[in-house]
């Protein structure tokens, strides 16, 4: 398993990165908020603990990449640059949300980013994924496709199926296991007879890797060696992010499955505060920086709700509208 | 008489085949250290140990494939699919083993499988966790389909399901849960084979089953105030379909109404509707109506949902267009 | 006009679409060196290569998944999936990617997406290669399916389908395959609306669909000799329903009945039973039939397969047990 | 890869061994003639070449074991006990069939032997034998299951979900994976983009291990050792079995994924005809044995071939029998 290491780094960059951090959080923490107040329905899964593999993840892509997500996909779409403004209106099911408020949290989508969900059945996001990198292989584009998925997903057929026919054909196709080790209530032991994720690439002949993704740093550098090798032409590349969620699996979760020591041992690796002690003992962040972050994001949060409040629910009259196209 | 809701219902059902058949076993995602999505078997690992009360991973088609295994070994397996937008990922072992395996056989193999699923939209939780495909499953010879709406029929219907020797699949509309109702205290297993009527009437008949009685039900309370007397046939059981106590109210009303949650074009109601029609004809005054979801994928916000899926004002708009004919 | 196999026909059809659009490509199990399973891409691997010729793993779950991504991606994918009993481990991806992101995402993304399968039973290959799902895809909204029952459905069915924005699903009666007819030269994409008349009749209608088209037009001669005259209607596109052109038709005989190969409870004859009830109950001088399969996995031996299928003989007779009402 | 190396070797057990393959070659031969005179219709999927798979691996198991096997399972069921008779009236379609004729060639039951199909649904059978095995485990019985499949399906997703759930529970149950190189007309390295199958059982934690499947006694000795583990409640083991089909995938298959010389190159390796040079080269065997066996199995044949012919249709009206119990 990688771990960051290097010391040098662009401020610029490090605050960016932690403000990306930031930002996911603090939106999560207020969609939980609006999730009491009834804005916000249906299922809500916040990703709040494994905000620096989205982060670290997704600079190592460009914006031609695509990228497939799960249900547990704010992160992804805020660091993507999908406007929050769009992504809180669809937490509300409005008309100005990047889903036209159809799909709400489980289901982000915004075509200018290729962000092709935000789905929501474990697994089936990989085939998707796959499909995208053959297309780009046989018309000659030098992009890559990302798809995250989580360690439950790894138990089911298509994970396998998915890894070998992109190891079959070489197709330029990244596997992003984010491993929080739960599958819902099941840990990962009792989910996989062998728990080294990573190490399952070799049953497909790829290369597989696992890095700390409590750390940010060592995130964005293991994925970009592994973007760098997909783009090379070397076929598929499976990298497990080690991780943990810090909160219930969804709204409705009474949490039996683990205990409150484990998570707060877990706390103590919250990839954001370790990352701003990092960058405060390197001297790249100041109480004053931090603040200015916090209140910036602030703003856009208030923005964001007041996007979402002001929008408009779609008329019942479009509800069959683009079941077919026209 | 104890007021309960369905959701314990439903666990005091797990609970009594549990401790009853030393067989019994129940195996799902989540049903054991969670206690169940739906809480349906919360305490169960605690009582009867992880042997018992399994986690499986997620991997629906060898779960499920599992349970048929198991039950061809002997044992009497109850299986939580753990909702039935997922049981697709286990279709193929349901219809090409577990529904085929006896009659393919010559009859040398029993497979007492229970499979329980939640079932249905109205919860908001958008286009891939709405499904209701209790009518697919209604389609294959086989097996039998049970869609318990009351609490007595969720905890009664899979003790009796437990007694049957071919595989049963139960679907539990996951709106239900919460609902309280009252059950018997001597509350056993329950009669599938056939429709209930539950409700009285002369001028209508409203069929229905799962998670649309209700909204039925209240339809007919709403038309009684104007006067029109409908009376609500639950199906209880869709496979094998009890069409005679169907045709039996439609003879006495001469008309009928089919509420059904799925997608209307090859919905369950189609299938009612055709056997009125070939087993009821001169009895309709006028033809059978169907309520079904609207042919979209279910979306995320509540007044399309609500627009989407079958409605108690749906329903009394159907009946009534239906008696101005 | 040229005598041309269906099978030949949908390799024609195969061969036109890979030669005009560079974005299409073909890929399923052995499509490519084996030539297909029913020999309908026979020859493809060598004229296009296998880039464009693409045999898969055993893996229907991510061939069908990677044909909707290759969509979203901008190709055109043909998907074989060899039989429609294998589709079932597709079903997930179809329902819930191909049919669903559409609608789903707001409309921003396109699944042009076309899926071949051989369906049908009546080879005694015996009960899990004989099913008869189309009625199942017809119920999905965001597809679209197509039964192809002619060498010129089956040629110009497929290359409708590649100009579709939207996912289109084809079965393949595998009992058609060796089935000559007579194509046009000129015969290019046909209309995937509309339901056609191919027999016109005054004294019934029969309605039908995909292998069963032509043992009903074999039941409407043998009827015609006995002096009635049925009309038979092929539907073509299971989804969206051409309602109106079998309303037409029983507004005209008064009488209907409907032929499909799929187990009779929860079959697609069902809906259209349902239609006419809906649409056409004051037409009617009797109730809609339906001739369907037995509800049974289909056994190997010839004298049950044929007893349980919908044949001449069974269609005729619900014909003249119907005139006779 | 294990092979024979063990000379010494009971002499009626080595004929026992050379009988079954010729049971099961001959049997098929007849099968193929039977065919072609329209007497077996729907798919005949032919073993030969393959018979020292299941007639090496049958020996390891005892009555008591469960087996589960693919439409290609005439030899386990010959193997296993099940009479000739009733399986070629299986064949014919006739009531006196193993599966009262409705299940053909690729449907043989007996449940007396614990024959549990005959599935013909790639893949499908792995679940089916987990089950088994766990209904044994949770019985506390010391029996075995064993599933039997192509190396076509461990690219289905349910090898993957099967070998999971089998290796994380310790269930009893073996996986003998028929590696004939082929998946219809897709060779192994067209459908696997890593080839060793044995190697994949790494990926699940469980005991993976290739032996030569032209060499009956290199079969008996692994599978022997397998099933020794798996009774011992090592939980699963996987075995793959290299071997070749000397005939086409089914009765309609032109062969155009393969060339003759490779067919013949591997009919140089027949299980039958090395057995046959092993034995007569250790004296075990002389032309008259052979002649002996030969004869007898020809009347079997005949035998069954008259059971068959004689054997009555099932009669119409018991069509939907036995769709349910009752
Ligand atoms: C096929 C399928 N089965 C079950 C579910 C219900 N479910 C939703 S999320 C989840 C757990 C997934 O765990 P993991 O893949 O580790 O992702 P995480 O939630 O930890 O990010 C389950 C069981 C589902 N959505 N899809
Ligand atoms: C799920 C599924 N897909 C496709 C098929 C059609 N089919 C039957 S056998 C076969 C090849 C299987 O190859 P393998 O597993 O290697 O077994 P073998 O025939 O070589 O013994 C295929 C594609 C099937 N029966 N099931
Ligand atoms: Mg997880
Ligand atoms: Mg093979």
């Amino acid at each position: 398993m990688s771990v960051s290491t290097d010391k040098t780094i662009d401020r610029q960059k490090a605050l960016e990165l932690l403000r990306q951090m930031l930002r996911i959080r603090r939106f999560e923490e207020k969609a939980a908020e609006l999730y009491s107040l009834g804005k916000i329905r249906g299922f809500l899964h916040l990703y709040i603990g494994e905000e620096a593999v989205a982060v670290g993840a997704l600079q190592a892509l460009t914006p031609e990449d695509a990228i497939v997500a799960t249900y547990r996909e704010h992160g992804h779409a805020l660091v993507r640059g999908t406007p929050m403004t769009s992504l809180m209106a669809e937490l509300y099911g409005k008309a100005n949300g990047c889903a036209r408020g159809r799909g709400g949290s489980m289901h982000f989508f915004d075509a200018a980013r290729r962000f092709y969900g935000g789905l929501a059945i474990v697994g089936g996001g990989l085939p998707i994924a796959v499909g995208l990198a053959l297309a780009d292989k046989l018309q000659g584009k030098a992009r890559v496709t990302a798809c995250f998925f989580g360690d439950g997903a790894v138990a089911e057929g298509e994970f396998h199926e998915s890894l070998n026919l992109a190891a079959l054909w070489k197709l330029p196709v990244l596997f992003f296991c984010e491993n929080n080790l739960y599958a819902m209530g099941t840990a990962l032991a009792r989910h996989q007879s062998q728990t080294d994720i990573a190490r399952k690439a070799q049953a497909y002949d790829l290369p597989g890797e696992a890095v700390d993704g409590m750390d940010v740093l060592a995130v964005e550098a293991a994925t970009k060696r592994a973007v760098e090798a997909v783009r090379g032409g070397g076929g598929p590349y499976l990298l497990e992010y080690r991780t943990y969620r810090f909160r219930a699996h969804s709204m409705y979760d009474a949490e039996r499955y683990r205990t409150k020591e484990e998570v707060e041992q877990w706390k103590q690796r919250d990839p954001i505060a370790i990352f701003e002690g990092l960058l405060r003992e390197w001297k790249c962040l100041t109480s004053e920086d931090l603040a200015g972050i916090e209140a910036a994001i602030a703003a856009e949060i208030a923005e964001a709700i007041a996007f979402a409040e002001a929008g408009h629910w779609e008329p019942v009259e479009d509800l069959t509208k683009d079941v077919y196209t026209s | 008489m104890i007021k309960i809701t369905y959701r314990e219902a439903v666990r005091a059902g797990l609970r009594e085949a549990l401790q009853k058949d030393p067989r019994v076993f129940l195996m799902g995602e989540d049903v054991g250290r969670y206690g169940g999505t739906y809480a349906c078997s919360h305490g169960l690992l605690e009582e009867f140990g992880p042997e018992r009360v399994r986690d499986t991973p997620l991997s629906e088609s060898v779960f499920v494939g599992a349970g048929i295994g198991a039950a061809l070994g002997g044992l009497r397996p109850i299986v939580e699919v753990m909702t039935v937008n997922f049981s697709l990922l286990a279709l193929d072992q349901i219809v090409n083993n577990a529904a085929t395996i006896r009659h393919m056989s010559g009859g040398q193999f029993s497979i007492p499988l229970v499979v329980r699923m939640a079932t249905g939209g109205g919860r908001q939780v958008a286009a891939q966790h709405s499904h209701s495909f209790e009518g697919w499953y209604a389609h294959i010879p086989g097996i039998t389909v049970l869609t318990p709406a009351t609490v007595t029929d969720a905890r009664g219907m899979l003790l009796a399901a437990l007694h049957e020797p071919d595989p049963v699949f139960i679907f539990e509309h996951a709106y239900l849960y919460p609902m309280e109702g009252e059950l018997e205290e001597e509350a056993g297993a329950v009669d599938i084979s056939k429709a209930v009527v539950r409700r009285r009437g002369r001028d209508v008949t409203i069929i229905t089953f799962g998670g649309s009685l209700w909204k039925s039900l209240e339809a007919a309370d709403r038309l009684a105030a104007e006067g029109i007397e409908a009376e609500v046939v639950d199906l209880r059981v869709l496979r094998p379909l009890d069409g005679a106590t169907v045709l039996a109210s439609v003879k006495k009303t001469h008309r009928a109404v089919i509420v059904d949650e799925a997608w209307r074009s090859g919905s369950f109601a189609a299938e009612v509707s055709a056997q009125i029609m070939e087993g009821g004809f001169y009895d309709l005054d006028g033809p059978v109506a169907r309520v079904c979801s609207a042919e979209v994928p279910l979306p995320y916000p509540k007044h399309l949902e609500d627009a989407a899926l079958p409605s108690v004002g749906s329903i009394v708009q159907a009946v009534r267009s239906m008696q101005g004919a």
